[in-house]
């Protein structure tokens, strides 16, 4: 594995080469920069336009403390930004709007905003508005998603939410620029990501009532932030225009507006070649391939934070208690049933075939995106067939009545129902594909593809476990603190395979303790963490991702992933006009 | 005042079915002199309204032969433009349905109006309007203000047909065709409409063809009468003639085949079958003798002729020399018609 | 006691208008109409389009609802009679009609058309029933071979014979006749109706007979009623109508028929003047002030005419 | 020269519109109209073909994923290339094209069927039964059809061929049941029916045995047209993504692939030979449907 | 004429009642709800939980309908679940957005379907009116998905003429000229690759109309008059077949409803189509609901518009 840092650095002569090298229609995501490589030198202003690949519409709710849908969150980063950047580990710098310090005990942060840093309406950011902000996640009129144990790790804040209290006792406004916030607990996870760091202006939004604030037109029509660019006008779902931010406190962006356009993924292709838009998002893998070779832009990739995972339905949820409750005769609890099935599926040859290596064997549960806690050296559990048939027959899994298929230890047959979701041209045909692995080592599995919402409504994200679930397919996203428990803990609702373990509870506590801010100390806590999983099998990880960003040759001073130093307001481009494809 | 309005000579209407031509018209020759009512009657399918949708030249799809000389030109040769100026002005026409024959969608002032202005076109409005209000009136129409503004299905049976009478009066025609003017209508009415018919021919002078089945009707109006059977005139006699003295077996047939008034038969005389379908038509020989059976058939001509045999009165084939009415037809020939 | 009896028959049909389609009024398609037939004898009404004749005809045989009045059919009226009863009764009334094209189901053999009737009343065997119909058949005097033939095989007038073939197979003893000659050909109509009145000797049937064609009823019928919107202007002989019309209305119904005499036009059309000046003159005597005839009066044994109160 | 003696076939042609058999008659006509002759050999042809052909296919061998034979461009082994999970399209075209069929099919005679009772009864009893069916036809009528199918496909779990299908005949049905009671409407004002009524028929034989038979050709007409149509409504829905799952192929879901635009530039195998199929098979459904309705229109009828 | 569309308009209340219960039961029995979507390990389950329940969405499905049809008689359909703001806000933009193209589709359908219909049948059986069918009967079997993709296909993608997605240019300022332009532009693909093949039963229909009315005894009349076939055509026949052809105007609408789930979803037209698709997977119940009722509403208005039209056009209906 890789990660993002090195490749900014060899990026410069990969990027360009990509294609006539990779003649095979094979690719990796060594291949490629997550830096845009300039051509050509800027141009004084210019406007770039942004394609937001969604096939669902953006919902408009443009304030980081509220809004809930991944495309918002990208129109976000156009004109608002949190107080606190990272670095590509993703703990906290010093060289954002803010500065943090941390207290003796770890417990309480003092942060300093920048005195340069203004409201797009020029007022100040101040400590009040980034107190407000906590105030109104806190408030138990908030309609947003955002209220979670980072909040109330936070010391008053549950009194405040259950309205015990008037105001939130860890957090103190020090002075104008200067907000004080204290923890219950220290856990290293404070430095990755689990402050919130977004401040909310009162000044706008402070005489309205909470649970107005969302669907307000100063949150939907005219939204505020201190981002690199203003947002100029909206057409609701369809695309918005931004105008740089003279004030921006890194300094006056380069670029005079940019435009964010919503295009479905089936015209990427199509409004890149034409210069239609500069850079999107998230290009679809599936249609790289056929189209590495565009003339007009360079692929940047990088790491996604996400994997796909197969995982095994070991109990079910008990909703009174809200914790896991494994059951010990589930049909999947076999350890070495599971650990055959991981064996018997070969993830490398899918990521060749199905993504032509933009997708990639996983190994372990923190992906690579995480180069601080992944552990390159863990090989997880590799195809190997014979060691799963191995591992079956040893077990007591044997084809008892000759149709082919094992029967289970007792010596009933033994059906698997295995669910995962549709949507995406391979989703079919790759759970397909694991059936028909499963089926050579000798397991019948039957295969179910649901839409996305029956999928998770029977995997038990209501908290109701279907049983006849076995086996699901499905993939997670994670955040950017490598904290795995919100996923695997035995009180996270989270953990679909409802599996409960001693070891991996010890490791996931000792993971946010405060020794953990120790990086060696954690790191080695995860990599124990990591080869648990790997023998106990609750759910194996299957494929890691890789994120592609084409750019068009005329932009200059781009980058996609985190710590490249390189900022939005620097964005320029070289030529007026888009370039074309030839 | 007796001069030839109308001459026809040697008619001959053939529809295209599949790819032949049939006639329904065959061999039609005859005179309409102004002032007369010609009546032509004969049972349905027999090829009166083909032959006067032929005078009019209405035929969309059909292959007209012979001459239908109207005041010295020939009708059939005459170009659309020509016939486009005669029909409505010189030669109206009544239609048997007066409820299909009226636009539903328009008033059947203006529909009058139209056929005025169509041929006047520079008459001014409230002049046609006066003139369709006096036409409404001339055809007994009791509010024809009213009346003007009304839909035709607003109105009743007979004051459509008048209106379609109205409407064929309009431009005063020299020649009227009606074809089967009061079919629809109950015998009341039926009574009016002919005594219309008759009223105006006395102020228009006009010739009219009277198309019927109804002996009745053609004894209360014709001068004239010729009878058709299967596309051609099997007699033509002035009106006594031919109601006294009729020659033709199917002539006589049908008049000895409708009870009448006067006298009460006990048995009603029975023509056998029906007349056969156009592609079906017998082309040589008489076309009546399938169903006079009892006729021998060295009675009939080969090729019959229409023969005069007194001024004026013509009968087509000399099977009506020997014809006689059988006794009890039916018990000898039912079984032989199935 | 005459087969059939018609008291005060009044069928109305609602009127649906407004907002919810209620009934706004009713049409009085038959509006008190009574007449009786002797056995064995022809009765026929008249009038205009529209004057409720088929209603009449059909509310006997039960097509159409009776609003009220009775019709009794051999001293048994039809609307109370137990409904066995009146399966037993509908048997013995039975009707031709009007239209022998579409009377026909165009999708059935002869065989099982004629042979319609005697599958809902008699059980008989395959074989018994064909004998029969081929016997009907023959009754009306079509080929027994026929039966297996569709009805478009047929012309109208035979069409009208296998109509009647299928009314007479369950021997009844009434039969309402509407219009069942007027449409055909002039050329077809006399053998419909001369093999009507064949039939009607032979098996003592007695006619309904329905038609607007004066010299049609004048031929077949024995009695004559003649309707006017739903209503009775006059009843009597035939010979009584024909020759001694009392009610205005009737008088122009005759003057209108065509006389088949060119010879008399002329003095035709001045009767027919005149009576319709009579008619515009009296009018206000022989109808109330709705335009409906009045109730019918007695002026002989057999003869009613509409006339009002004072006579 | 003397006439036929036989009445009965000097008369025939007076009135083809009314006939002994509609079907002999429609099966006449659509022999004489060539091109729907020719129309309705090929749909002989295609449903044979594919309904013959699924029968020896291996339906598992065809969706099976294949590594390493995706998109394969058309070749000896692949007739008409493979999909991206290496499936054999042909065998899909085959398999998806019975499936279409199969539900158009189904869906058509359920309709059918309900639509020819409910218009039946409606239209044959008329007054306040027929004011209550139609009251909730009309409702149904005005439904926006397309939008409850798919809601009602995302509510019901798991569906199949059978549950698709009594979705789509739960909406579908009430256009043929308009049209056979308003042809039941007229047809009972025939005197034949009357006819029935006063011979003592049951007005259960006269709906079914005599008024229904005369229907026939206009519901053959109809449901030719349905068939059509509802085929094309499953693939409409298939290619939206309510339709079938992908283990059970449609020509929707074969169409729906080109939403791809690699896809649809590239790789023209996998939807364009299901997009020509289903142009040809409503094509050549629809002539045969329009040359019935014209054999059933005596005035329009050829020759 | 009043009284049928009082009594139109009464039958559409139990209608609308109707239809908006199936539609929300509909809703309530999918699987997920609307807050399933934030399955996201960074947001608490807890939270997702509260916001369950303060949205009511763990109440029984028929105090939600009632709460709900409690504001639509208010004439508030609620909020939407996802999107934060008042349906009908959300809605309003997107009908602005398919009212456009419902017209321009109209429009086109008529100027399409018009001529070719007049045509066909005055002319019929000519090579002409062989062409026209032809046309019509391709246009009947292709559905129109397929269609859609081609013209995208060749006019968006290969010869670039139209736009691929969107209503509007971004940035373009509503109001002026360039906004109206591109809204066009927008929208002409789109509404002419519905038309193209929603003509075709209007062609059809209109021709055998003319066919049918040629042959009407009133034709031979106004021949019989002496008018010229010209006049003959516009006067009488173009008259009377355009009559069941306007009353089919209201029915078009309901055909376009479904048609344009299609044309929104392949041009990526932001309409209520496209929304109602959208909503249905984000299981966005309140707007999904307003959308079937909306659309509900358009059809039950369009059928009610046919006839009043009818009622207009045709004396014969009109006395009554
Ligand atoms: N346009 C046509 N195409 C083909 N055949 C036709 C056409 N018009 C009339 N015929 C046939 O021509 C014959 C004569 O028809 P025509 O209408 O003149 O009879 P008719 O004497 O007027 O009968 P009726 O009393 O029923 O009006 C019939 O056999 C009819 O079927
Ligand atoms: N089912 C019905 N509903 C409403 N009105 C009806 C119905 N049947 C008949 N009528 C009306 O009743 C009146 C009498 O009709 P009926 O058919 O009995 O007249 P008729 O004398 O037989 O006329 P025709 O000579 O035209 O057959 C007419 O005004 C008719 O419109
Ligand atoms: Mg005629
Ligand atoms: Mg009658």
């Amino acid at each position: 594995a890789c990660n993002g840092d090195d490749k900014a650095k060899d990026g410069d002569d990969k990027g360009a080469e990509d294609g006539d090298k990779k003649k095979d229609g094979m690719y990796s995501i060594e291949d490629f920069s997550n830096v845009k490589t300039n051509e050509g030198e800027a141009i004084d202003g210019g406007t770039i336009t942004f394609g937001l690949v969604s096939d669902t519409v953006f919902e408009g709710t443009l304030n980081w403390n509220f809004y809930s849908g991944a495309p918002d969150a990208e129109i976000l980063n156009w004109f608002d930004e949190g107080l606190l950047t990272w670095d590509e580990n993703y703990v906290y710098t010093n060289d954002g709007a803010a500065t943090y310090e941390i207290s003796e005990d770890e417990r309480t942060f003092t942060f300093k905003i920048g005195d340069n840093v203004n409201w797009h309406d020029g007022e100040p950011v101040t400590a009040e508005d980034w107190q407000f902000a906590h105030e109104v996640i806190g408030n138990k009129d908030y309609d947003g998603p955002r209220y979670n144990s980072d909040f109330t790790n936070i010391e008053g804040m549950e009194e405040y939410n259950s309205g015990k209290a008037d105001t939130i006792s860890g957090i103190e406004v020090v002075d104008e620029k200067t907000l004080k916030i204290t923890y219950i607990e220290s856990t290293p996870s404070l430095l990755t990501g689990s402050i919130w760091s977004y401040p909310l202006a009162k000044h706008i939004f402070g005489d309205m009532a909470v649970a107005d604030i969302s669907s307000s037109p100063e949150v939907r029509q005219n939204p505020i932030g201190f981002g690199p660019f203003k947002v100029d006008s909206i057409v609701p779902g369809e695309s918005v225009t931004l105008t740089k931010n003279e004030d921006y406190w890194r300094g006056a962006p380069k670029l005079d507006g940019v435009t964010i356009k919503v295009i479905s993924s089936s015209t990427v292709v199509q409004e890149l070649e034409t210069g239609g838009v500069d850079l999107i998002s998230d290009f679809p893998v599936d249609q790289f391939p056929d189209n590495a070779e565009m003339s007009n832009v360079e692929y940047l990739g990088t790491i996604d934070r996400a994997y796909t995972y197969i995982g095994f339905k070991l109990g079910t949820w008990d909703a009174e208690k809200n914790v896991v409750a494994p059951n010990p005769d589930a049909k999947m609890g076999d350890v070495e049933l599971r650990q055959a099935m991981w064996h018997a599926v070969d993830n490398t040859a899918v990521g060749e075939r199905f993504y032509n290596g933009l997708r990639w064997n996983a190994t372990t549960l923190i992906p690579p995106s995480h180069p601080e806690f992944h552990d390159d050296k863990n090989e997880g559990r590799a195809y190997d067939p014979e060691a799963a048939m191995k591992l079956l027959d040893d077990a007591g899994y044997v084809d008892t009545d000759d149709d082919g298929f094992r029967e289970d230890p007792e010596g009933k047959p033994l059906e698997i129902n295995f669910i995962s979701m549709t949507g995406g041209d391979t989703a079919e045909p790759l759970a397909q594909y694991y059936v028909q692995s499963w089926e050579k080592v000798g397991l019948k599995v039957n295969l179910e593809m649901l839409e996305f919402n029956t999928f998770y409504d029977r995997v038990g994200n209501g908290g109701e476990d279907d049983p006849e679930v076995d086996v699901y397919q499905a993939a997670w996203g994670v955040g950017i603190d490598v904290d795995p428990s919100g996923l695997y803990g035995a009180e996270a609702l989270y953990n679909f395979a409802r599996w409960e373990n001693e070891d991996n509870e010890r490791l996931l506590k000792e993971g946010r303790s405060p020794e953990a801010f120790d990086l060696t100390y954690r790191q080695d806590v995860y990599k124990e963490w990591q080869q648990l999983m790997v023998d106990e099998v609750p759910v194996f990880p299957t494929l890691y991702r890789a994120l592609l960003s084409p750019v068009n040759n005329r932009v200059l001073n781009y980058a996609i992933g985190d710590g490249t130093g390189i900022y939005l307001s620097d964005l320029a481009v070289s030529e007026e006009k888009a370039i074309t494809a030839e | 005042m007796n001069e030839v309005l109308l001459e026809i000579k040697n008619l001959k209407t053939s529809f295209r079915i599949k790819d032949n031509y049939y006639a329904a018209v065959d061999d039609v020759s005859l005179n309409v002199k102004k002032n007369e009512v010609l009546a032509i009657v004969g049972e349905s399918g027999s090829g009166k309204s083909a032959f006067a949708f032929s005078i009019m030249g209405l035929h969309t799809r059909a292959q007209i032969e012979g001459q239908i000389n109207y005041k010295g030109n020939n009708l059939v040769t005459a170009n659309p433009a020509q016939m486009k100026k005669l029909r409505g002005s010189e030669m109206g026409m009544i239609f048997q349905d007066a409820l299909s024959a009226l636009n539903p969608l328009m008033v059947v002032g203006a529909q009058i109006d139209e056929a005025i202005f169509l041929h006047n076109p520079k008459s001014s409005k409230s002049l046609r309007k006066k003139q369709v209000i006096n036409l409404l009136n001339q055809v007994g129409i009791p509010r024809p203000e009213k009346t003007y503004h009304q839909y035709p299905h607003e109105l009743s049976g007979g004051m459509r047909q008048r209106i379609v009478i109205a409407m064929a009066i309009s431009n005063q025609p020299e020649l009227l065709i009606a074809d089967e003017p009061t079919t629809a209508l109950d015998v009341t009415i039926q009574s009016q409409i002919l005594d219309l018919i008759k009223e105006l021919k006395e102020t228009i002078h006009a010739g009219i063809i009277l198309i019927t089945h109804d002996l009745g009707v053609v004894a209360e109006m014709a001068d004239r009468v010729a009878v058709m059977y299967a596309g051609q005139i099997v007699e033509i006699a002035d009106i006594y003639t031919l109601m006294e003295n009729p020659k033709h077996p199917y002539t006589r047939s049908l008049l000895n085949s409708i009870p009448t008034l006067s006298e009460v038969k006990s048995d009603l005389h029975v023509i056998q079958g029906v007349v056969p379908s156009l592609q079906k038509l017998p082309r040589t020989g008489c076309r009546f003798a399938s169903r006079i059976p009892w006729i021998d058939d060295s009675s009939h001509e080969a090729s019959p002729e229409l023969h005069e045999i007194s001024t004026g009165h013509f009968v087509r084939c000399t099977c009506y020399k020997d014809f006689y009415f059988p006794e009890k037809v039916e018990e000898e020939h039912n079984y032989v018609a199935n | 006691m005459s087969l059939i009896e018609v008291e005060n028959l009044k069928v109305h049909f609602p009127v649906r208008g407004g907002v919810f389609q209620t009934v706004q009024d009713h049409v009085r398609a038959v509006d008190g109409v009574s007449f009786s037939i002797e056995q064995g004898q022809t009765y026929g009404l008249v009038g205009e389009s529209g004057s409720g004749k088929t209603t009449t005809g059909r509310a006997i045989i039960g097509l159409n609802d009776i609003t009220s009045g009775k019709v009794l059919f051999e001293g048994r009226d039809l609307a109370t009679v137990s409904k066995k009863e009146y399966i037993d009764v509908r048997k013995d009334i039975q009707m031709i009609f009007q239209d022998p094209f579409s009377s026909l189901n165009p999708k059935k053999r002869v065989a099982d058309i004629v042979a319609e009737p005697l599958r809902n009343y008699e059980k008989l065997s395959a074989k018994e029933e064909r004998m029969r119909v081929q016997e009907l058949m023959e009754l009306v005097g079509l080929s027994p071979e026929a039966i297996y033939k569709y009805p478009h095989e047929f012309s109208g007038g035979q069409r009208q014979r296998i109509g009647i073939a299928r009314a007479i197979a369950l021997n009844p003893k009434l039969i309402i006749a509407d219009e069942p000659v007027s449409a055909l050909d002039v050329s077809v109509q006399a053998q419909v109706l001369n093999f009507m009145r064949e039939i009607q000797k032979e098996l003592n049937l007695t006619y309904l007979f329905i038609s607007h064609d004066l010299g049609i009823i004048r031929h077949m019928c024995d009695h004559i009623g003649i309707m006017y919107k739903g209503r009775y202007v006059e009843n009597g002989t035939a010979e009584e109508i024909f020759t001694n019309p009392q009610h205005i209305y009737t008088k122009r119904l005759i003057a209108a028929i065509p006389d088949s005499n060119p010879r008399n036009r002329d003095m035709h059309y001045e009767n027919r003047k005149l009576v319709k000046a009579e008619y515009d003159r009296l009018e206000k005597d022989f109808f109330d002030e709705e335009g409906l005839p009045y109730s019918l009066k007695s002026i002989s044994a057999t003869h009613q005419v509409a006339l009002a109160e004072r006579g | 020269m003397r006439l036929d003696k036989d009445v009965g076939t000097q008369i025939p042609d007076l009135d083809l519109g009314k006939s002994p058999s509609g079907f002999s008659i429609l099966l006449r006509e659509l022999i004489r109209d060539k091109v729907a002759f020719v129309s309705l050999l090929f749909l002989f042809l295609i449903v044979a073909g594919v309904f013959g052909t699924s029968i020896i296919l291996d339906q598992a061998e065809i969706i099976k994923v294949d590594l390493f034979a995706l998109y394969e461009a058309p070749s000896e082994m692949y007739w008409l290339g493979t999909d991206y999970g290496g499936r054999d399209i042909f065998g899909q075209l085959i398999i998806g094209t019975r499936n279409s069929l199969a539900i158009g099919i189904i869906v058509t005679l359920l309709t059918g069927i309900i639509g020819i009772l409910v218009g039946l009864i409606s239209g044959y009893y008329g007054g306040t039964v027929d004011n209550v069916f139609m009251r909730f036809v009309d409702f149904f009528m005005v439904l926006p059809t397309l939008m409850i199918v798919i809601a009602f496909v995302t509510a019901v779990p798991g569906y199949s061929i059978v549950s698709f299908s009594l979705i789509m005949t739960a909406f579908l049905w009430m256009g043929i049941a308009r049209l056979i009671r308003s042809k039941a409407l007229q047809e009972k004002e025939l005197d034949y029916v009357k006819a029935s009524k006063t011979l003592g028929t049951s007005d259960f034989k006269i709906m079914f045995f005599q008024v229904l038979p005369n229907l026939s050709s206009i519901i053959i007409v109809t449901m030719t047209l349905n068939l059509a149509a509802n085929i094309g409504i499953e693939s409409g829905l298939s290619f939206l993504g309510f339709g079938f799952p992908e283990s059970t192929p449609s020509l929707g879901t074969l169409i729906s692939y080109a939403r791809n635009p690699q896809t649809l530039e590239l790789r023209w195998w996998i939807w364009l030979p299901a997009s020509i199929l289903i142009l040809v098979l409503m094509l050549s459904i629809n002539n045969v449907g329009q040359a019935l309705k014209r054999a059933t229109d005596a005035r329009q009828r050829r020759g | 004429m009043w009284k049928l569309i009082v009594r139109r308009t009464l039958i559409t209340i139990p209608q609308i009642i109707v239809l908006s219960l199936l539609v929300f039961i509909l809703a309530q029995a999918m699987p997920g709800d609307a807050l399933t979507g934030l399955i996201d390990p960074s947001i608490d389950p807890a939270t997702i939980e509260a916001m369950r329940e303060r949205l009511g969405l763990n109440n029984p499905w028929y105090v939600q309908y009632i709460d709900w049809i409690k504001g639509v008689l208010q004439g508030d359909f609620g909020q939407s679940f996802r999107f934060k703001m008042p349906v009908s806000e959300l809605i309003g933009g997107r009908m602005i957005n398919t009212l456009w193209l419902s017209l321009a589709t109209l429009i086109l359908t008529y100027l399409i379907a018009i001529p070719l219909g007049i045509i066909s049948g005055r002319f019929n059986d000519t090579w002409l009116d062989r062409a026209i069918t032809g046309y019509t009967y391709i246009g009947f079997a292709a559905p129109l998905f397929i269609f859609a993709l081609v013209m995208l296909f060749i006019f968006g993608f290969q010869l670039g003429w139209f736009p691929t997605s969107g209503s509007v240019a971004p940035g373009t300022e509503p109001g002026t000229f360039a906004y109206f332009i591109s809204k066009v532009n927008h929208l002409l693909l789109p509404a002419l690759s519905m038309a193209l093949i929603t003509t075709v039963s209007t062609v059809q229909y209109l021709r055998s109309e003319i066919i049918d009315t040629k042959q009407k005894d009133f034709i031979v009349t106004a021949r019989a008059k002496g008018a010229s076939e010209s006049r003959v055509y516009n006067r009488h026949v173009l008259r009377n077949s355009l009559l069941p052809i306007a009353a089919f105007f209201g029915y078009e609408i309901t055909g376009l409803i479904g048609g344009t789930i299609f044309i929104e979803n392949i041009f990526g037209y932001p309409g209520m189509g496209e929304l109602f698709l959208s909503s249905i997977s984000l299981r966005d119940y309140s707007v999904m609901t307003a959308l079937v009722l909306l659309f509900g509403l358009a059809a039950i208005i369009g059928a009610l518009l046919s006839d009043i039209i009818l009622s207009l056009v045709d004396p014969r209906i009109r006395i009554k």
